[in-house]
């Protein structure tokens, strides 16, 4: 095994890009992210990457889809106000199936806010923050090794399924440094996006048979085709057909709905025989880990899910915990947002309790447990 | 490639009857007709100067040499 | 009836005929843009052409390259990418006055600061002809546009001057009347190496004619054949002839570190401190 | 083993470098560690905060919870940073620092760090350096050999002497105490 | 009583707006919306008021919440795209409660989508589009002279409770004409924020006795304070403690939430004995009245609830219906957005259908009837 | 101890001592300001000053007037509303050269096209300060920045040209050495009707200032007293001693209509037009 | 009384104004309307929509679902939306426009309206208050001055005495046939 | 007002030591303590000339009327 070193979480985000393939960055610095820009400065040019400083945050996105679709893995990253600045070109990603990572070292908001504290209040926005009906992908890592698996799984997701993928981190885990090893070439499978093959008869938005998204080729290979954000038939054309539009979000819906199973990845702890569960993602659960460890010594039911995946969300396996424990907390930093999925998912049939806030300190292990034992009585 | 050699030639479909070739011909071997399309009146004065395909809009109208029409 | 040869090789032509009003003089820039590369050679497979929102930017879909039909006032931006990631490609932006000055201003500075080797095309028809007629950043002043119901009350970007001020290395002016030079200046800007400029004059009989009665179409592309003049012809001309006039030309052409090429340098520098 | 350190002082006084570099020497000997620290606006004035918590188990919680040591090398760190201290909290304050009242520990100790750096050292820069050589002796987590050469890793190059110097230097500050 | 007279419903927004007060309108063309800005520079100066177009979407909102914290009431108007790079600035004036008016007149997305044709797709984006926790207020029209009378309503919530107000209006609604008696000056009531008194001595975010938000001064009165999208404390200056961010964004969505029954605005249609209601909002409910009013002829116990109110929503009403009824249906012209909060708040008391759809097609009525038809069989 | 009449009057003290670094020329570009408004006799009351997002832009909070901290690059916007909805307000632009000219640009060149009478106030210290150092559009070429570790590969802006080419019709450059000069451009600036700019050449010694090894606050103020020159002493140099040098003085004043004004015209000629 | 028409034609045609003319002659009379129209980025060249619906009551649903008056004046636009008519919908085509088949409706009447404005008035711009004329000599909605009262409020000033020539031209049309 | 009315005053508590009054003094009047604070060191030299005032980034240092003190 290889020796574990150090490493912030915001460096780990870059060092797992990397390893995934990536060889574009390009963005606009923003407290508490900046090191993800500033790390891929110093170390792109050393596999032949290129990084570039844009002059604000749509140009930092909108370089990065040109970057990959002319056939190279990109990323941008951010925090909050330059999160909400990326939206409209997060919509034109999805629009035209990009594989992108952006990733959103979530901040407290509403506007400047409070910048350098942490904060998972962008969940909603990740999920619903460009306009119209479009499909996304978003993780989220409790760890900074975490961060570098992800990372890499962000990057395999955004090419498998030609798609955006939000790397939702928050400036807890992004500023922590832990100690990780990191893997070695080949330890982790590296996905790259099917392109067709030369000479083959090209229809840029068709996908082919046993397939999941059309293919994508890199530029200069010779398959000339259009990107547009209008609705496009599989020609790449614009078109105002109401069919060909339904056929073609339905299409991009499918490709991420259809594949939750692959998609989803969560993490329980003592759930088998959990009367209480804690849902919860990204930093927060390192809070509640604690509670529930304590909780368990003076012999309380209570277990963790984990979202790792927050969307699409494991509904699946939110409905059936509804089914089989007597009370879900929701666990988050912020207002209540990813609580509104797990509400929704639940039906009502078991109580849902919130926990969170948004204001600069990060959740006790010691609130978490009080709450816990209220509920319980 | 010779001028001599150029034809004047027409892809009528595309016309939308704006004129500017008509206008900018300089002797005068165009006209709109009845159809609000172009018509070549006067094949003759045509000195294959090329400024009607060069300003045609709508690509409607060009020259290129007869053995490839 | 097929089309000319030239339209054949470089247009989709299914795509054809295009929707621009009769009369629009974005098809004779367009046709200008390819006449350009054709006789540049260019390779149509690592050529990229790409375009923001608006009339001018519909371009893309008639062109035979890579083409990228992004979002309003972008494409530089996202052709920045294009080009930095794939350094081998010819980079092209087409971009109208509003797409490239008004919401796109930024990236048009900033793309012409850091000279980086990418050619923009600006459609200008002084106008927002997509969305109907409002007034942009170039409509002249006290001119009528459906927001500007009692005249242009701004001043107009000199378009030219804001590339110049803006540290651009290569910048000319054209117009769709002018095609000969038009086309001349669309291949010194694909050649020239850094960020280049062209500005072309366009019509747009449809919403800037209508509502300032500049009349029809071929009324004016009379304006155009005699109100621009060219700019060494314009500096010798005496100040009363001058009335009214516009200048097209070449303004800009200078060397200076292209942004690909700096960068890239430094990637073999790294490698070269890495193997020595 | 399970150990909850927080260090604080101003922006320039290299208080996060502390930090890492007791975090990596910790990872060094195979212990799990975590270092996080807090900054506003002001930080760069005003006073900065840096935990780091060391266990031989994986670290839960990421913040300091009750500090079993503290540092605090400025009176406004102290002010701000030095609660919540269990009662056998080490704290370690810099001379110039007047200790807080009620501050949960009886287990103070106070030295010229800073002016160690400055008048004994010739660099101001070097506390931090200092700083590690009081708290590598007042405690038995490291070695110093193993926090030593966690410091020279992290130093400039051409700095490991004075910084060598520096370490031993707070070393001896104990000792002479 | 006056005349009707014609009116199309983006111009009848204007009147609206004119008629509560706006002196001030900024922002940047885009289909379907560009009607209002093209009216509003039509009708402003007439008033002594300002149009700006500005050079893109951002300072487009910028500038009319500038002219709001001078004093002015103003308002912006977008579509999709306009309203996602819109997202940073809105979440600014939530942040710093300014008052203002910020209409989309939505058509389909994602991205360019289909530009002229109409959805309801952004009513999530309005909720959740900018970064963080805020609170906001949307509503939504179903005619063009309900377009006048809410836009009345939704410069008078945003003056009362100094907040952005989203008008959510769509193509559909926007772009046509019908007959529109204009009230008369005085037949509406008017609200204008609640301002210092000359002398008083004024902290600028410090609610007083008896009132809901802090007063706001116009510039030149004399009272010159700071505004900042940081957290801030009464003073209006910034402040990193958490006890100041928790007790200033508790009271933003108090203000908001604690006056719900104000707020919520809704529409009730043969309710009483419904079995099957439709919840619905904007120009749907015109698909779904007809739907209804066959339906009853038919003999199905079907009814409609129209919010109006969007944001908040009528929880309290639909939480009620969920009591009440045997089945809902969520009628929108998007994938299923405000579905996810009906289901929410009826937290599977009753089964909750949708549909919807967002191609650029409106519902049919005869497509509403089939489904409650197969609902209830 | 109490501070200076003139801090008392016009600094919000309470909120003193500023969290700019030590020897940050920050606090001297405010203080200028601050002269000069103190000297023009502007009513607090009727004074705004808008800012944006970085260490430059948190002057505001320290400006015992109307002050608004807007959103990262948008101050000018802000100030747009603020002026046109009450043009008898004094408003004052304070940005950073990313606040200006990187995310900001496109405002920057807008509000100098429409002539509008806002005052822009960029205090240029070449880096991004309030983040930490990463490089800026002003930044010179080579130098380092967090995000250049291998050399800005970029050119800087020239922000007088690029003001200068947008329209701008009062553009001056001073230094945070050279006061007096400074305050009479700050002075100049906010008198002139229509667009004014005033780049500050500052100096941050904490994040620019370590990475360009460029030395103590001290040797800074020293390289800005030595290397800029007045343009009109710059243009009788001859070349040998140009090298190395800089330029500040007044570039550009001309009058040409002013947009609230012309706006306001309007108004008064369908008032006129409706009362006839 | 509830009337669905839709009306189609090119771009250039005017016929989003007769739609308007047709609603505001409409409200006129106290009789309830909306009027709508379908547009893409083609419309400026390709074919467009505008529908109105009459009645005297409340109009819930905005669109045409089944036309029971039908005009087009151009080909693209009858090809494109000439469907879905009822038995007896009243359809009005251009004399130029080739009637589609399957049209579903019998009550087809074709007039020479585009040749009338451009010969006989000189201006094919008129082409749409033409169409009013025969519009309303086809249909009982109006009376000749409720609908030319309408039209003189739309049409530009000076143009009163073409447009009134226009739609009698319209009317004569059909009384001629 | 005259020069010689004015008087060199501190507001020593804001004054972070930067050094750039004590460079920038034409008179060596100023200098920096084992405080890291500015110290008025040599009063009479002082020649009134304000430039610390106007390069002092903190507003620690500054002259004003003798009678308005
Ligand atoms: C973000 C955004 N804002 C606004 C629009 C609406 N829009 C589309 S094109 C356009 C302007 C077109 O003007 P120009 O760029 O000059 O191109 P033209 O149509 O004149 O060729 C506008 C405002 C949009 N599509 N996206
Ligand atoms: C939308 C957005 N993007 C990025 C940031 C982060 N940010 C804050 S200030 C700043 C740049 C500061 O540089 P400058 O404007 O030159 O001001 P300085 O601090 O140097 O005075 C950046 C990138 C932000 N707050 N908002
Ligand atoms: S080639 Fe020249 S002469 Fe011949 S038709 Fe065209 S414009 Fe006229
Ligand atoms: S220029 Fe082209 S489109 Fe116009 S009339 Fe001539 S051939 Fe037809
Ligand atoms: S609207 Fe204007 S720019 Fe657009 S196609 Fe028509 S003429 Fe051309
Ligand atoms: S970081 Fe630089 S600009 Fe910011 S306060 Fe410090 S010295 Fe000044
Ligand atoms: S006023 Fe002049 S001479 Fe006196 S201390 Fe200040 S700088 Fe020195
Ligand atoms: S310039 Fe000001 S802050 Fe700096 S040393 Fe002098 S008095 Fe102190
Ligand atoms: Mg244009
Ligand atoms: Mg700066």
């Amino acid at each position: 095994m290889s020796k574990a070193v150090l490493m912030q979480g915001n460096w780990a985000c870059v060092e797992g890009a990397l390893y995934a393939g990536m060889r574009f960055y390009s963005g606009y610095p923003i407290t508490p992210s900046t090191e993800i820009a500033e790390l891929s400065a110093q170390k792109l040019p050393l596999y032949g990457g290129k990084f570039i400083q844009m002059e604000d945050e749509i140009s930092g996105i909108a370089a990065a889809i040109g970057a990959s679709i002319s056939g190279t893995k990109s990323m941008t990253a951010t925090s909050g106000p330059g999160f909400s600045l990326k939206q409209e070109n997060i919509g034109y990603a999805a629009m035209t199936e990009v594989p992108l990572v952006i990733v959103n070292v979530m901040r407290v908001g509403p506007s400047t806010g409070l910048p350098t504290a942490s904060s998972q209040a962008d969940i909603m926005q990740a999920r619903f923050g460009s306009h119209g009906d479009y499909p996304i992908i978003a993780v989220s890592p409790n760890s900074v090794t975490e961060t570098f698996t992800l990372t890499v799984r962000a990057f395999n997701l955004a090419e498998k399924y030609r798609t955006p993928v939000m790397f939702l981190t928050d400036e807890t885990i992004g500023h922590a440094r832990e100690p990780i090893v990191l893997p070695k070439p080949g330890e982790l499978p590296i996905y790259d996006r099917v392109q067709p093959a030369d000479g083959e008869e090209y229809m840029p938005f068709r996908v082919e048979p046993g397939e999941i998204v059309p293919r994508m080729p890199a530029y200069g290979r010779g398959f000339r085709y259009n990107m547009s954000g209008l609705f496009h038939t599989e020609t790449g054309f614009p078109s105002n057909s109401p069919e060909n539009a339904q056929a073609q979000i339905d299409r991009m819906f499918a490709k991420i709905y259809d594949n939750v199973d692959d998609i989803v990845t969560y993490e329980e702890f003592e759930l088998d025989d959990a009367e209480l569960v804690f849902v919860t993602y990204g930093s927060t659960s390192r809070s509640v880990i604690p509670a529930i460890k304590s909780l368990r010594k003076q012999g309380y039911k209570v277990g963790m899910f984990r979202a790792i995946t927050l969307w699409p969300s494991p509904a699946k396996q939110i409905e059936a915990l509804a089914e089989r424990v007597k009370h879900i907390v929701v666990a988050e930093m912020n207002r209540g947002q990813y609580l509104q999925e797990v509400a929704r998912l639940v039906k009502g049939k078991v109580p849902v309790t919130h926990i969170g806030r948004a204001n600069s300190e990060i959740l006790l292990p010691s609130e978490i447990e009080a709450l816990a034992k209220e509920v319980l009585s | 490639m010779k001028r001599e050699d150029l034809q004047l030639l027409q892809k009528r479909e595309w016309c939308k009857g704006c004129g500017i070739c008509v206008a900018f011909c300089p002797t005068k071997v165009l006209i709109i007709d009845t159809d609000d399309k172009v018509t070549i009146a006067n094949e003759d004065a045509c000195i294959k100067c090329r400024q009607c395909e060069q300003r045609c809009p709508d690509y409607a109208i060009f020259l290129e040499e007869a053995s490839d029409v | 009836m097929r089309s000319s040869q030239l339209v054949e090789k470089y247009f989709r032509t299914k795509n054809l005929p295009h929707i621009w009003c009769p009369g629009c003089s974005l098809g004779i820039a367009t046709r200008s843009l390819v006449v350009a590369i054709d006789e540049l050679g260019l390779d149509k497979n690592k050529t990229v052409i790409v375009s923001g929102i608006g009339c001018s930017s519909r371009a893309v879909g008639y062109l035979d390259f890579n083409t990228i039909h992004t979002t309003h006032g972008r494409a530089l931006a996202f052709a920045t990418g294009v080009k930095l990631a794939n350094p081998e490609l010819h980079v092209i932006v087409i971009s109208g006055d509003g797409d490239a000055s008004a919401i796109g201003g930024n990236h048009l500075i900033h793309a012409a600061r850091r000279n980086i080797d990418l050619t923009l095309l600006i459609f200008n028809n002084n106008i927002y002809g997509m969305t109907g007629g409002q007034f942009s950043p170039t409509t002249p002043h006290a001119a009528l546009g459906t927001t500007a119901p009692f005249g242009v009350v701004e001043q107009p970007f000199d378009l030219v001057k804001l590339a110049e001020g803006a540290g651009a290395t290569y910048v000319a002016r054209g117009t769709a009347f002018h095609v000969n030079p038009l086309v001349k200046y669309y291949k010194n800007a694909i050649e020239h190496k850094g960020f280049s400029m062209v500005e072309t004059i366009c019509i747009c009989p449809t919403y800037y004619g209508r509502q300032n009665k500049s009349g029809t179409a071929v009324q004016m592309m009379h304006w155009l054949k005699d109100s621009f003049v060219l700019n060494t012809a314009y500096d010798k001309m005496p100040e009363e002839k001058r009335q009214g006039k516009h200048v097209y030309g070449e303004f800009v052409k200078k060397d200076l570190p292209e942004y690909v090429e700096e960068y890239v340098g430094i990637i073999e520098r790294l490698k070269g401190e890495e193997d020595a | 083993m399970h150990k909850e350190i927080r260090l604080t002082g101003s922006g320039g006084q290299g208080v996060i470098l502390m930090g890492i570099i007791l975090a990596e020497a910790a990872v060094e000997k195979g212990l799990q560690a975590i270092q996080s620290q807090s900054y506003g606006p002001e930080a760069r004035g005003g006073a900065s905060k840096c935990e780091v918590i060391l266990s031989d188990q994986p670290i839960d919680f990421p913040k300091v919870l009750e500090p079993n040591i503290l540092v605090a090398l400025t009176q406004d760190g102290a002010n701000k940073y030095a609660h919540g201290l269990g009662e056998d909290c080490l704290a370690i304050f810099d001379e110039s620092v007047e200790v807080p009242e009620n501050l949960g520990t009886k287990n103070v100790f106070s030295y010229p760090i800073i002016e160690t750096a400055r008048i004994t050292l010739g660099k101001s820069i070097v506390s931090n350096i200092v700083t590690l050589g009081v708290f590598c002796e007042l405690t038995d987590i490291y070695t110093r050999e193993e926090l030593l050469s966690a410091i020279l890793q992290r130093v400039p190059k051409g700095s490991e002497v004075l910084n060598e110097r520096a370490f031993d230097e707070g070393i001896k500050l104990v000792r002479r105490a």
